[in-house]
This record gives structure tokens, C-alpha cells and sequence, in this order.
């Protein structure tokens, strides 16, 4: 990777959190728990990644089974990760 | 990379962007995260299309075992163990960063030959080395809060030592797997070097602690998620892990406040036992305690709410911003009431002068007899600076002195709040069991300042 | 010039002109005041304390009399006003129109006499307003009279021996007293209704927390310079019926309505005092021009049909001190308004001046005073 | 079971022992019960009212003590007791230890009564303390009279006529009863100082908007079962000075201080009443065991050195509706702990049987009586 | 490019993220504009290192002369003039985004025969119109508001289709300018017309409503500095453009909602005449309004405030609102006083008995006579609900019915807010000058609610 | 410029714009024109891109002129943007 493009992404780092700090800074303490888990599903965008790691042909190499590896993980991750955090927000509506 | 699939991945970070400030609202945090989770959809729909169906099948096959059984857990878990099962979910990201990280470095040093450059592979480094940390750090917070390891603190001597080492060992492996790439030594040191770690910083860390230190580790598996971005060149990944990064650093800090803790207590090996505030004069009761943020949005989700006005609230002249709480609830539609016991306060209509003072309307006002069926129906009960007037013991506890008094059925409704300063008792000096109740929540202060600060959360939502 | 104070010679009246304080600032101002000895007694002022004021004391009302300018409370007798210096000034509560012999006897002297309660009611003359500052004191001293002679308490009460509902007080009329009413007895957690002629009332009453019962579907009342003229005998019906309804609820009724100059209407006929709650109490502050209720007697505390019915004439009279302090501000003011330490303005046109001179030199000038004297 | 409710006979008492609400639930239970004509009248209850909650009317006191259950306010007298069957029960305000004539009565005819001042005051029994209850009443009825009495109006007023101070209002202890002066003179918006001598009262005090004045340097006064115990002649002669004080500013002064059992403490001497101001008001509550004031006479308002002093000894009596309201909510609740419709229970360990029984089946047996009357 | 002075373009943005954040906020606005200042020196020293001396005579030169003419007007302006300054610096950060744009135009199309891609080329003329159009409506705004052309909308039937074909041949212009580089006449065409656009836009807009134009188009000279970025591919001119043109937006839209338009209907030719609002029962009275959040800020920067309840007072039953206001003041150790006119009110003690009510302590509430001194001494006067109490009628003008009425001089004070409903009139039926004061500032709306929020806002702050 | 780095720049800009707008969600009215006082002298930022422009041999050419006209501007721009603000700024002290 060239200095540029690293700058480049850098930007994009810096950017990306300082919004992340911009938005959670007032959170009430019963949104900490599913906030948690729902941006923990978002961590899951390694997926992404995973997939292309396995994008090799055939099984036989080690980093196309661990790409394999990587895919089943992060898919446990996202997929369980929104579905648990919907049940706990789904408890949130208001009871009438 | 094709620019539609860029402009895919766009706006995939657009919408994890959007779906995170929205959790952060009661009202909307559902919508947010069906937004960040549709952002994740068009964002694996736009890689898998980028790899143009090479090894579709293995992905497919992949992506359904995967998905069958993050569902299965999502489902079967009851909801108290959620805490955990973030844990676990969390911690299988974080083997998932490790693992493309390390199939990346694995195909191009090992199977491709090619040189992996410096910045990449520092990145790569960092991913497998977050990764694993992640991952075993929160399969240990898995197990801790599951009960299956004790869940209290697991101490050994000179362990801040170890660690400091062992992060040395980790720096060391990283740039000799950086600069010695065909020898997969030191890459397989520094996976192993990670997991060690991740098992020794969360071993020695309470059970109560275990919250903020998923969210630490959910933090970190944004920044390996993000460190995996930059092996990958990938501007999602940077965008969303560094979002998931920052956001659960702020999280867990906010986290830490609540719990009366300083965030670098924990980030450094700090990390360590809660020290058990209370003991004492609280004898065995074990209460919950509410913050004014939960509580206002207790308020604000009830439909209906009674007051139960008692001498605390007198000596806190609380009344005032009582009124204001009611017009609040008023505003929401909210079904708002005072329970007045007969010998509320240290005198006969002590609660009505004061309540007629802060000019509540005399209907507000029910009398014991006629609101005691009500509780149950009743979302949740605000208790202010009362204490014997709702103590179960009168009616359960025929060795009480107050047994035999009657009194409001507090405790019957679905919520109660309990506005007082302290675990001190009432005029007849008693424990009141009530605040140990399952559906009791304690708000601990001064009437009339924490209820001013509960009117100003509400206010605001 | 010499004020003099006369001491106030009428049955339940406990209040005297000036006040000591008072005093002292006309002294200050270069006035010699003299105060018939015993004059603030029943008020709680002593000879002594107008005294250490500067005044001097006289021994009787002859020799009070002796002076420029002779203040009361209450209208002069004739024979008060015999011993008058010719051509002197007086001022008090004269309500003209009811004393023809006084001003008789004035007229023969060349009397000029200004009274209290016809200052006019304007923003500037707010200071002199006696009848404001008389009314809104007897405004609380007849809800306080009320509550005594209730066998309840006023307060909703929640206690171990049981609940006890607020009391209900009705109150007629939310002029100044009216008002000053619905404050206190708010303020001691009755509930209070307030039934008015006027419209614009009803957004008073509400800031006081009362609650105003309208008189549905008749038009509005015609109000002039702030008084209720005669009203429709159809208000009246309508306002009848409602009044029905709600006395029988009522544990304490007010009535405060006046028209000015004219019998108090009649507000609660003795049927509905027959339907009211026994041990209920009504207060009649309008006893003395007639009463606004039907059966109450003027000065006198009756129980009828279970119905203790307060005919207090004279109530700021029960509150000496404050009605006489307020009183004596509203007095010396007017009396600066109207004259210096050395004479008498005389501005003839002025709106204070005119609204307030009965007799000018012995000559009735007031038009009012006139009209209803049939001059 | 029949109950029995006499007409009470004492001077200046207009209260009941029961009204027909109350006498409408205890019919309900199963009980018959008889009322004393008139019994009510005093408080606004007729004879008819008492036959439509489903008592009988009995034409006289002899015919009404042929029951079981003998009810009365205050205590009985030889001749009433004298017509009780063999073996009957009364209850009332006995304050046993000042009737040993009537007790000797009892023991001939084997009466069994139990006193409402001797009810325990635990939580359970709040119910039934008439103490408090009558206290409460006595509380706010002591301030309405005060205020009644004084010539100025409580509240801070500022009107065009100037500006009314508030009236300072100086309480003497802070039980029940000086709680609720405490609120109402508030609530009427007098400022209101307060001293005691249990220091937890300062909390209470101060939760009503009052100021305490707290008596500095000395250590605190024992407590006993929620009353004063006799406090140390050192503390005494500070809270004096301490009054001495305040006293002179003060327009009204209210007295509440009991110490059970024994003669009112004396915290107002004739010295600091004439340190008064003119036209200041003493209402004494204690005046029936003693007085707090020295020169407070029993049933009389007297003026003396200028200072109007008020000794009413029976307050609650003023409040005749709510008073008996309360008082037969008390002592229905105490009959009911007591006995069913066919019986009495006869618990002699139950703490609140142990506490109010005085004779059984003739004999005394209360503690704390027996102990006074020295058997 | 350097890697280090692309760090320092990195930390350029930063500083300016963090200095914008700061401004938003009353006590850190200044050391926020001081950052903001701080990155720019950064940013432009990067720059200078970057060109390695090419021409830094020259460059110096220029940075000389525009510092110098800066500072002069700068320091030469009345306070009063700040935004017709504001526009004219925004209308010179214009025309230089235009003129970047064209010299990269030029140099490369006419003078190096080089080709513009197209990407590069739409951000060329997209910086050339918005830089013109900025130019010259910032130019037409700072005349309108000197004085220079009338403040009055200066319309004519159909500009709002002739702006619409200007804008159609901008287009135009502009995809010509990219296709036919050799021919210079369509980018001066594209320049041409920017600057009429701007001209025509903003003629027919009211001086009223320029304060909202001044900051679309100082987003707009954002957004040119962002496109200039684009065709410069320099990552500092983005972040801080898109900075600048994003928050001049929302601040564009807060001050719409402030003036009660929608930005709508000012971003579309809609830029319309406001509608004069103040007519008919006000007479020739000019109010000055103030919103709930300006009017907290006032007394958050109060060391002394007396308040002046009236009748309105009672009316809206303010008494426990304005309770609270006091604990806000005391908190913040703020001199907080009542005035108490005599006849205030519909009877005598009319304020006494509800501030008694409200708990307010009775030393609080100081009589006419007492107080009327101090009023000159008093940052602010908050005048609730009263009228003719306040009403300098009745000591200067002997025709009014009120005169003689001794009244409270809240009119002395540095400020006076009044908060009422209308410009109604009081009991006495007069008009109250004091509404037209310079030193007075006009709260309407019912005294409960404004209050309520006004005391929401000083708890957030 | 090549579309991979468009994109780039595009992830800049957004990140950029949104982190602009979150940050000046609620801004008190005093604070207006300072607000826009400041920003608008962050818009001078151009100047780096004037400063790119006249890095030009000699005076002859157009494009160098333009350069150096923007230049000037800029600054103009820059210097009296900031000073301007900072004078309203001085004024907000709470006066004691
Ligand atoms: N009404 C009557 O006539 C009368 C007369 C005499 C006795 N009593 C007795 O008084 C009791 C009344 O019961 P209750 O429930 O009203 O009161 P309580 O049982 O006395 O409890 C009052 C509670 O208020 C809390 N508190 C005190 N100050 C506070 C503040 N500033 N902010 C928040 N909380 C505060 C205290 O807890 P913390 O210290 O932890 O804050 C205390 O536990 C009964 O036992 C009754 O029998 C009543
Ligand atoms: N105190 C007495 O004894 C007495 C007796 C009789 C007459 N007066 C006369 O009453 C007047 C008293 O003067 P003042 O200054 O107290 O009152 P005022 O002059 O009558 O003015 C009251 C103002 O309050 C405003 N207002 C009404 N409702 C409101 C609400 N809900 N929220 C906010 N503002 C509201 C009205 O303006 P908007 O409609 O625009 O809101 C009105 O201008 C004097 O002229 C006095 O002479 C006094
Ligand atoms: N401008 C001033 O400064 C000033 C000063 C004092 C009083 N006032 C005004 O003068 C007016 C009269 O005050 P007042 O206390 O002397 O009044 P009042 O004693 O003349 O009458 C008392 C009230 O009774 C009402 N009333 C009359 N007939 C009635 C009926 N049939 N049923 C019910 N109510 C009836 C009247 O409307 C009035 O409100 C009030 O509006 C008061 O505000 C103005
Ligand atoms: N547990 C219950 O349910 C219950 C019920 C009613 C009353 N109480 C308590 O019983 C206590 C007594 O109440 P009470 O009204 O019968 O009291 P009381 O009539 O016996 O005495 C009145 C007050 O006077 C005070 N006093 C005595 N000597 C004094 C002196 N020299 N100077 C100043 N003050 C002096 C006492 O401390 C007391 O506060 C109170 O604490 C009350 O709260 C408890």
C-alpha cells in the first residue's frame, strides 16, 4: 500500500470515529446493553472481508479454509448479532 | 473494484452510520437497527457480486451454516442472557477478523510468495493480534457471566507483569512476522501470543464488571475489523470498525460513569475488582439501583403511574417538582396519580398541605382504601421519600412492629421507583423488604434534586 | 395648617384615621396634628405612641375640633360637625347622599368636606382608594369569620381516622373583597366557586385558583368605570337557578355584591338558606345596604334553618390595626394631594379634587351627592 | 350486641360519640345501636338522620344505658354509670386517673371500660388514636382563632395603601396539634417560628416551611415512646431566654406543649406577656392542664397587659363535624378490634386491649393508672 | 505529495472539526475559532513547504496584501457592520474559489493543451458557478444591508423562470466547457453567468431575511471550496468544505426555523419577501422579539436580575415556573429579586399570594419604592405578564390616563425582556412605549410555557 | 481522476458533511452570526488551493494571474474572517 492511500484511508478513519464519538455521547444506561450488541453486529463487516478471503478456488489451501472459517464466524456474528439485539429492542415499545 | 459495488459499500457505511445514531434513542433504536442491518446486507450482497461467483458454492455453504447458527442462539437464549450471548457473538467477530487477517498474510506469504509491504502487513498484524485478544477475552466473559467459570475476580501475583511481557512478546512476533514472512513461526506466536492475552486481562475481572468489558472488547472487534480494512484496502471496513471502534469506546466510558468507575481503571490492568459499596446498614437487602436517564425513560414508556408521596418528600420539599414529574406524564397522556397513605409524614394531611401547596389538583389525590386495587393494573409506582407506608411487612410480617397497619400495595405494581437518600428507615425504624423486590428499583438522593434532574431527562426526550 | 383626629364614635368600629407612623410623616411635612385623646385605642395605638409622633393629644372632641382640617373614618355627626371652626376643612368615609342633616349643619358653617369614598377610582388616585384598601382587608377577615364559625375545616385531610372532604365556599360578587376572599380561602384548601355579573371576572377568578360558575346563554353585563350597573332581570333569573344548585353543596357562602349607590341585590332568598347543609355558615359583607341575603341581620350572628348567617357591618373594623394604617395612608394622601402645610389648593377642575369635594364652603358641589339628594 | 351513644354533658363540648355513617357500618356488622336524643344536634347530626342510618333513639340517658356498649366522648359520670346494666362495657376519654369517684362506681357494677386516651400509639393502632386525631383539629382551630382574634391579617400584602408585614406567628411545641398550626398559619402566610424540645422535631418542622429555633448548647431531651419526657432544668432556662426573645416580636403566640400525665410546663410567664406587643394574641392549649401561659384563664379569652389570651380547653369541640366524624371513626375501629357483634374477645396480651383496658369485670386494672392513683 | 504534509492536512481538518464543534457553544466559541484559525496557519504552511519555493516571492507577496487589507477591515468596522462584513469576506472566499478553479482551466487547457478528465472538469465548473454565484450575491447582500441598494425585495414578474433558463444554460455552459476545452468562450460563458445568478438571486430578497442568505451562500463558498478540492484532488479543501457546507446548511435552517420560514421556501427561488407580521393593534410601536434560547442566554450572562410579575403573571399561573427560574439564577449565584408594584394585579396582594404560593421566600419581594433604585444598577428585567405597572407613560406623558400612577422604572435597567402573549394591551387600555425601547426585548407567548422552556434551556446549559 | 479515487474523496466528503451537521445541531441564536463568521473564514481554505494555482514560473500567464488574484482573496478572506469572528467572540464574556 502506498503513504497516499494509507493517508486517504487514515482520513476516512479519523472521520469515521470522531462521528462515532459525535453520536453516542448521550446514551441512556437501558440502550447500553442492546446498543452494544447492535453495534457489535456491525463489527461483523469483517464478512466482507472473509468472503474475500475465500474467494480462491478449491479447499485445499489453508487460507481458503480459513477464509471458510472466517465467513461461518462473522456470519454467526452479524446474523445472530441483529437478531438478538431486535429482541431486546422489540421489549422497548411502549406497553398501552 | 467496480464503482457500483464502492457506491454499494457507500452507502452500506451510510446506513451503519444513520442505524448508530439512532440506537441511540429509545423511540427510534429499532428502526436503527434494521437500517445497519440492511447496510450489512447490501454491503455482503455487493462483495459477493465483486467476487464474481469463483467459489459461490463454498460461500453459500458458508453463509447458511453461519447464519443457521447465529439463529439458532438468537433464538433459543432467554432474554436474561443476553449480556452473554453479546459476548460470544462478539467474540466469534473477533476470531473472524483473526482469521481473514491470517488467511490473507497465510496466502501471500506462504502460498503466493509474495511480499506483503510493511504498512499492510503492520495492519495485518494488529488484525490477528485484536482478533484473537477479542476473542478469547470474550469467550471468557461468556463463560464468566454464564457461571461456568466463577464469576468472581481470579487474581495471581505479579499478573500486570505477565501482561506487560506478554504485550512485548506480541510487538516482538508482530515485526518478525512482518519482516520474516516465510517463516510462519512468528505469525502462529502471535495468534497464540493474542488469545493468551485475551484469556489473562478478562480472567482477573469481576463478574459485575463483565458489561463494560464486552463493550471494550466489542470496541475492539471494530478496531480489528477496521485493522482488517486496512489489509484489505477496504474503505467499509475502515468506516464501519472504526465506527463500531469509537462508538463502544464511548459506550463503555459512559458504562463506566454509571457504574461509578474510571474508564482508565479498567483500560489499564486497573481492570480489576469492584470495590462492594454496600454493606452495612442495609443489612442482607440486595437492591437495584436506577439511574435518572432509566428512570425518565420508565416514565416515559408507562401508561399509567401513582405517586406515593411520604415524609421524604416533605423534608426534601419535594413537591414542587412533583408537579412539574405530573405535568410531564400529563403531557405523554400518561394516567398520573397520587396514593396518599393516612399517616404519610409526621402529621395528619401532612402530604395534602403540601401536595395543595404545590397547587395538585384535589382529585388527583386517591385515598388508601380506594387506590389499593389499583396497583396492580398500575405500570409503575413512584415512591418519594416514602418507606413504612409501603413496607410488605406490615402486611406479611406478623414479628414487625408496624404489622397489622395498613398499607399501599406498592409492591404489587409492574415497576417501582424509590426516590430516598440513603437505605435509612422510616419513623418506625424498620427494614423495608420492598426495596429488595425483583420489580423495585432504587433512585438514590435527594428528592427534590434527583427528581428535578428526572423532569430534565424527560423533558429533553 | 392643624389636622385633627377625631375619635370615632359609632357602634363596632375599632379603627381611627391617622396612625402614629402616619403622623409623624404630615409632622415631618410641617402639619401640627392633634388627636383626641383615646382615639386609637381599640386599634392598638396609644396616646402615648401619637405622642413620641409629634402629635399632641386633646382632651375631648371640642378641642380636637379646634383645628384647620378634621379627619375620620366614619361620616360626622352634627353635632361633630357644630363645633367645627367656620370654614374649615373636613374628610372621611361621608357617604354624602345618607347624611342631608350633616350637610345641613355644614352648609351653615362653610364646611368643605371631602369624602373618602368618592374618590374617584382612577390609576392615580390608587393610593387614596380606602374603599379598595377597606374592602380587600374585609375580604379576608370574612372568610376567616366563615371558617370560625364552621364546624369543618377548610382543608382536604387525609388521615388515619379517616378522610375529610375540603369545604366548599361560594362566593358572590369578586370585586376587591370578593377576591381577596377567593384567595384566602384558597389559600386555608377550600374549593372555592365564584359566581360575578361581570365576564371579564372570570379570568381573575381563575387566577386565583377559584372556580367561576358562568351564567350560560344571556348576554354580557354592562360594566361603567369599572362598577356593575343594574343587570337584566333575566341574568338575574338565569343566575338564580344556578345559585339553586349550588348552595346546597355549599358549607360557607360569601356574598360581596354591591351596586354602588343603590339595596344590595338579593342573592339568597330564605328557600335557599332553607336547602342548604345544616351547621352551613353564610357571611353577608353586604349586610349594611341591605344584605344579599334576604334573612341576614345587620351586626348580629342568627342560626336560621340550621344556617349560621354572619351579618358583620363594619369588617375591616375587625382587622383595627392594617384597616387603620391603610386607611390612614389613603387619608394623608388625598390630604397632600389637596393642600400643603399652608393651604388649601382648591383646583377646582381637577379630577381627584372634583371627584371627592362634597361641599365646598358650606355649598353641596358634588353631582352624585346632588342627584341622588335630589338637588 | 347493643351499642349505646350518650349525649355528652360536659360544658363547651358539642361533639359526638358517633355519627350515622359511622353508626350505618356498625349496624351493617350486626350491632344494634342506640342513640341519646339529641346527642347529635350540637354537631349538625338530627335524631332523624341517626333513625335513617338504622339506629333507635332512646328518650333519654336511662333508657339509652340499657345496652351492652356504652359510648361516649368524654368521660362518664357516677350517675351515667350508676344506670349501666351489671357488667356492661363503656369506652371513652376516661383519662382514668382524674375519675377515682367514677372508677369505685364502676367496681360496684362490675363495668369494664377502656379509655381512648390510653389507646397505645403503635403504627397498627393509628387507626384508633383519637389523641391525634382530636390534636389535628385542635391544631388548626387554634390558629383560626388566633387569627380571628388579631388585628391584622396574616399574610405579606403590598397594595397602593402600602405594604402589610406579615404576622409573626411563635408556636410552642410541635405534636400533632403544632404541626398542623404550623400549616395552616403557613398556608395563611404568616411566618412562623417553632421550638420543641425532642430535636426531631426541628426536620418536621422545618418540612412544613417553619423555622425552629433550636435551643443551642444544650444536649438533647430524652424521648419515650414518641412523648417528651421532663426535660432538664438547664435546657428549660435556655429555651426561656430564647423566648424571651422572640416573644416580643411576636403577633401570635401558640401553645401546645403536653408532657402526659403531669401539669402543663410553663413557657409563657405574665413577665414575657407583658413584654408583648399591644394587640398580640396568646391562644394557650393547654390551658386544661394548667396552661402554658401563666395567666391564661380556662374557657376565657381575657385581655391582659394588652395581650388577648385564649384558653379554650376544648378545641376539637369547635370542630363538632369533623371532630365527631373522627372520633367515631377512632372508637368504631377500637369496638371492632375488640369485640364481634356477639362478644368481646377478651385478649388480655393484645397490646392494644392491654393498653386501654382500665377496669375489667370492675376491677382496675391499667398500669399507668394504677400506678398515679397510687394502688 | 509529502507524507508529512499530508499529516498536516490531517490535522489541519481535525482542528477545524473541533474548532466548528466549539463554536456551537457560548464558552468555548472563541478558543474554537482560535483552533480553526490554528489549522488554517497549519494547512497553508503545509502548502507553502509543499511548492518547495517555486514562487514564494510572489505567493508572499499576495498573502501580504490580502492580510493587510483583511486586518484593515478587519479592524475598521463598527460591531454593528459584522454582517454585512461577514457577507463580503464570504463573497472574496467566492470569487478566489473561482478563480482557483479557472487558472487550473486555464493552465491546463489553454496553456498546456493538457487534457481534464471529466470528473475533474465537472468539479472545475461546479466551482466556478458556485464560487460566481457566491461572489455575487454575497456581493449584493453586504450592499443591501450597508445601505448601498435599498433593503426592499426588488422584484419583476417572471424571474423565477429566468433564473430557471440561467441556471438550464449553466449546464450547458458547462458540459461544453468540459467537451471543448480548446474553446475558452464556454467557460467565461459558465463565469458570466454564475455571476448573474448570484446578482438575480439575491436582489429579490428583503434586507430581513439576509442574515439567512448570507449563511446558505457561506455554505455555498463551502461547498465551492469542496469542489475546488475535487479538481485539486487535496483532501484538506474537501473535509473542510463539506465541513463548512454541511453545518452552514443546518445553521441555515436554524435560522429559518428562528424566523419562523422554511428553508425550503428560501432555497427555491421562494427567497421571497418575508410577510410583515407586525401590523394593525401595535400601532407604530417596532418590538424587537427575542426567542426562548437567546433570552436564557441573557441571563446566564446576568450578574443581577429582577423580575416584575404582573396580572399576566396570574393569568398563566407562571408563579411556580418563575420559581424555578429563581433556583436556576441562584445557582448560578445570579442576584435574583422580585419587584412588587403595589397595584400589580387585580387585587391588592395579588402577587404576594401566588408567589406565597409558589414558596418564594418573602425576602425576595421587594416593594416599589425600595427597589425602584437599583433598576439602573440591574443587568436584566424580566417583566411577566405586567404592563401597566412598567408603563413610563405614567411618569413622562400627562396625557395618558395612567399618568401620575407611580411606576416600577423597570425601563432603566441594561435589558428588559417582557414576556407576554400579544402586544395586548392592560387593564388601563393604553399602549406601553417601553415595548419599543432599545433596551427592551419582547418574550410572546403564554408566560407558563415560554418560562417552562426558558428554564429548559438554562438547565442545558 | 481515476473513479477508485473519486470514490475516495466521496467517503471523505460524506463523512465530512455528516460529522458537519451533527455537530451543529443546536446552536443558540447569539451564536449565529459568529457561527457563520467562523465557518465562512474556513471556507477560505481555497487559499492552499490559490497557493497550488500561482505555483507558477513567471507573471506572463493567465492562469498564474488568476492564481495570484485568488490568492489575495483568500486571504482577504482568511485573515479578516478569523479577526472579525474573534472580535465577536471577545464580546460574549460574561460581563461580572
Ligand atoms: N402522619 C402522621 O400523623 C404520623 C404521625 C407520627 C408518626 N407517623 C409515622 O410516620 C411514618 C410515615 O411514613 P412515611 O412512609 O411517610 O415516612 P417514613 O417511613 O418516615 O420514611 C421517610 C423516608 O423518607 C426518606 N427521606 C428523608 N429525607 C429525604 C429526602 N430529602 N429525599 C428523599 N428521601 C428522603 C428517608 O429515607 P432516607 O433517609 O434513606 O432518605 C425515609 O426512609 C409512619 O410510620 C407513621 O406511622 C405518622
Ligand atoms: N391590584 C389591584 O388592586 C388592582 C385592582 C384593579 C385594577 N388594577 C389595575 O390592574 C393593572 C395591573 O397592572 P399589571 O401590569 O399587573 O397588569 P396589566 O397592565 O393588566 O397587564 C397584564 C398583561 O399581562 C399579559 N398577559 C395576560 N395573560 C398572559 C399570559 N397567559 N401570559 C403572559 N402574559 C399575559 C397581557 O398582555 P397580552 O394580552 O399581550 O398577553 C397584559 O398586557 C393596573 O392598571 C392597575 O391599576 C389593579
Ligand atoms: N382602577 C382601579 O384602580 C380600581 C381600584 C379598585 C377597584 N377597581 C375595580 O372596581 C370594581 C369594583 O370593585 P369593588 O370591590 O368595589 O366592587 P363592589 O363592591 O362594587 O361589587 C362587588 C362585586 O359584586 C359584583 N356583583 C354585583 N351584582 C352582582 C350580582 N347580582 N351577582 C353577582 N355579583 C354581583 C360586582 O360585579 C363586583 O364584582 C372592580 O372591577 C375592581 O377591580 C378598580
Ligand atoms: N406512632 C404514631 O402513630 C403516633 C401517633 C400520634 C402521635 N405520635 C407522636 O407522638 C408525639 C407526641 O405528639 P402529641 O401531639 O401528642 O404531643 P403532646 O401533646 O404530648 O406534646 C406536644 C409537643 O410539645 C412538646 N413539648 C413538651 N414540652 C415542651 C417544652 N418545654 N417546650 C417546647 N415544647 C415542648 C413536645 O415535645 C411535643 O412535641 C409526636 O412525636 C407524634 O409524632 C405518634
Amino acid at each position: 500500500m502506498t503513504t497516499e492511500s494509507l493517508i486517504i484511508l487514515f482520513y476516512i478513519l479519523v472521520l469515521a470515529s470522531y462521528l462515532g464519538f459525535e453520536l453516542i455521547t448521550k446514551v441512556p444506561p437501558t440502550l447500553h446493553t442492546p446498543l452494544m450488541s447492535g453495534s457489535n453486529a456491525i463489527s461483523g463487516i469483517t464478512m466482507v472481508g472473509a468472503i474475500l478471503a475465500c474467494n480462491e478456488l478449491g479447499y485445499s489451501t489453508f487460507s481458503k479454509w480459513l477464509g471458510m472459517l472466517a465467513l461461518v464466524l462473522a456470519t454467526i456474528n452479524v446474523v445472530g448479532g441483529y437478531t438478538v439485539t431486535d429482541r431486546m429492542l422489540k421489549m422497548f415499545k411502549k406497553k398501552k | 473494484m467496480n464503482i457500483y459495488i464502492q457506491i454499494a459499500y457507500l452507502v452500506a457505511s451510510i446506513l451503519f452510520i444513520i442505524g448508530i445514531k439512532k440506537m441511540g434513542k429509545t423511540k427510534e433504536a429499532r428502526s436503527g437497527n434494521q437500517l445497519s442491518s440492511l447496510g450489512m446486507l447490501i454491503a455482503v450482497l455487493a462483495t459477493v457480486v465483486q467476487v464474481e461467483a469463483v467459489s459461490l458454492v463454498e460461500i453459500l455453504i458458508c453463509v447458511v451454516i453461519g447464519s443457521a447458527i447465529g439463529l439458532f442462539i438468537a433464538f433459543k437464549i432467554e432474554m436474561t442472557q443476553m449480556p452473554e450471548m453479546v459476548a460470544l457473538f462478539n467474540g466469534f467477530g473477533g476470531l473472524g477478523s483473526l482469521a481473514v487477517a491470517l488467511s490473507y498474510y497465510w496466502l501471500n506469504s506462504q502460498e503466493l510468495n509474495a511480499n506483503i509491504d510493511a504498512i499492510t502487513g503492520t495492519s495485518t498484524a494488529l488484525s490477528i493480534f485484536i482478533g484473537g485478544l477479542t476473542f478469547t477475552g470474550s469467550i471468557i466473559a461468556f463463560l464468566k457471566l454464564n457461571g461456568k467459570i466463577s464469576g468472581k475476580p481470579i487474581t495471581f501475583g505479579g499478573q500486570h507483569l505477565i501482561n506487560l511481557i506478554l504485550l512485548l512478546l506480541v510487538i516482538v512476533a508482530s515485526v518478525f512476522a512482518v519482516m520474516y514472512q516465510a517463516d510462519s513461526t512468528y505469525v502462529f506466536a502471535l495468534v497464540a501470543l493474542a488469545l493468551l492475552l485475551g484469556i489473562l486481562t478478562v480472567l482477573p475481572i469481576g463478574g459485575a464488571d463483565m458489561p463494560v468489558v464486552i463493550s471494550l472488547l466489542n470496541s475492539y472487534s471494530g478496531m480489528a475489523a477496521c485493522a482488517t480494512g486496512f489489509v484489505l484496502n477496504n474503505n467499509v471496513l475502515i468506516v464501519s470498525g472504526a465506527l463500531v471502534g469509537a462508538s463502544g469506546i464511548i459506550l463503555t466510558q459512559i458504562m463506566c460513569k454509571a457504574m461509578n468507575r474510571s474508564l482508565i481503571n479498567v483500560l489499564l490492568g486497573g481492570f480489576g475488582q469492584t470495590v462492594s459499596t454496600d454493606g452495612g446498614d442495609a443489612d442482607e437487602i440486595q437492591v437495584k439501583e436506577v439511574g435518572v436517564e432509566e428512570a425518565a425513560m420508565l416514565f416515559d414508556s408507562a401508561s399509567s403511574v401513582i405517586v406515593v408521596p411520604g415524609y421524604g418528600m416533605a423534608v426534601a420539599q419535594a413537591q414542587h417538582v412533583i408537579r412539574e414529574l405530573a405535568e410531564q406524564c400529563e403531557k405523554r397522556n400518561i394516567d398520573f396519580r397520587f396514593a396518599i397513605h393516612p399517616v404519610a409524614g409526621r402529621m395528619p394531611g401532612h402530604m395534602n398541605v403540601l401536595l395543595a401547596e404545590a397547587n395538585i389538583s384535589y382529585d388527583k389525590l386517591i385515598e388508601m382504601d380506594e387506590i389499593n386495587g389499583d396497583f396492580q393494573n398500575t405500570d409503575l409506582v413512584f415512591v418519594v421519600g416514602a418507606n413504612d407506608v409501603v413496607n410488605p411487612a406490615a402486611r406479611e410480617n406478623p414479628q414487625s412492629p408496624i404489622y397489622g397497619m395498613p398499607i399501599l400495595d406498592a409492591d404489587k405494581a409492574r415497576t417501582v421507583i424509590v426516590s430516598k437518600r440513603s437505605m435509612g428507615k422510616g419513623y418506625a425504624g424498620v427494614q423495608n423488604e420492598l426495596f429488595g423486590y425483583d420489580n423495585c428499583l432504587m433512585l438514590f438522593g435527594d428528592a427534590k434534586s434527583t427528581i428535578g434532574k428526572l423532569v430534565g431527562e424527560m423533558k429533553e426526550m | 395648617m392643624r389636622i385633627a383626629v377625631l375619635k370615632e364614635t359609632k357602634d363596632y368600629e375599632n379603627r381611627v384615621a391617622l396612625t402614629p407612623d402616619v403622623v409623624k410623616s404630615l409632622v415631618k411635612k410641617g402639619f401640627d396634628v392633634c388627636v383626641e385623646t383615646g382615639s386609637g385605642l381599640k386599634s392598638s395605638f396609644s396616646d402615648q405612641g401619637y405622642i413620641d409622633a409629634g402629635a399632641s393629644i386633646a382632651k375631648n372632641t371640642k378641642e380636637a375640633c379646634q383645628s384647620d382640617i378634621i379627619l375620620k373614618v366614619n361620616s360626622f355627626t352634627e353635632e361633630e360637625v357644630s363645633m367645627f371652626p367656620d370654614a374649615s376643612v373636613c374628610i372621611s368615609f361621608m357617604y354624602a347622599y345618607t347624611i342631608p342633616e350633616v350637610l345641613e349643619v355644614m352648609k351653615k358653617k362653610n364646611i368643605s368636606s371631602f369624602s373618602m369614598d368618592a374618590v374617584p377610582r382612577i390609576s392615580r388616585a390608587q393610593k387614596m382608594d380606602a374603599l379598595s384598601s377597606q374592602a380587600n382587608l374585609a375580604g379576608y377577615k370574612t372568610v376567616l369569620l366563615g371558617a370560625n364559625a364552621l364546624g369543618k375545616i377548610f382543608p382536604l385531610m387525609m388521615t388515619a381516622a379517616g378522610t375529610i372532604t375540603p369545604s366548599k365556599v361560594l362566593i358572590f360578587g369578586a370585586g376587591v373583597a370578593g377576591l381577596q376572599a377567593i384567595a384566602t380561602a384558597k389559600r386555608l384548601g377550600a374549593v372555592v366557586e365564584v359566581t360575578d355579573v361581570r365576564p371579564e371576572t372570570k379570568e381573575q377568578v381563575e387566577s386565583l385558583g377559584g372556580r367561576f360558575l358562568t351564567v350560560e346563554g344571556v348576554e354580557a353585563v354592562k360594566v361603567e368605570g369599572g362598577y356593575a350597573k343594574e343587570v337584566s332581570a333575566e341574568f338575574l333569573q338565569k343566575q338564580k337557578e344556578l345559585i339553586q344548585e349550588k348552595i346546597k353543596d355549599a358549607d360557607i357562602v360569601i356574598t360581596t355584591a354591591l351596586v354602588i349607590g343603590k339595596k344590595a341585590p338579593v342573592l339568597v332568598t330564605e328557600d335557599m338558606v332553607k336547602s342548604m347543609k345544616t351547621g352551613a355558615v353564610i357571611v353577608d359583607m353586604a349586610v349594611e345596604s341591605g344584605g344579599n341575603c334576604e334573612i341576614a341581620e345587620m351586626n348580629k350572628t342568627v342560626v336560621k334553618h340550621g344556617v349560621t348567617i354572619i351579618g358583620e357591618s363594619n369588617l375591616p373594623s375587625l382587622l383595627p390595626i392594617n384597616a387603620s394604617q391603610l386607611y390612614a395612608t389613603n387619608i394623608s394622601t388625598l390630604l397632600l394631594h389637596l393642600a400643603d402645610k399652608d393651604a388649601f389648593k382648591w383646583e377646582m377642575e381637577e379630577e381627584i379634587t372634583k371627584g371627592s369635594l362634597i361641599t365646598h364652603k358650606g355649598e353641596i358641589v358634588h353631582g352624585f351627592t346632588k342627584q341622588i339628594l335630589g338637588i
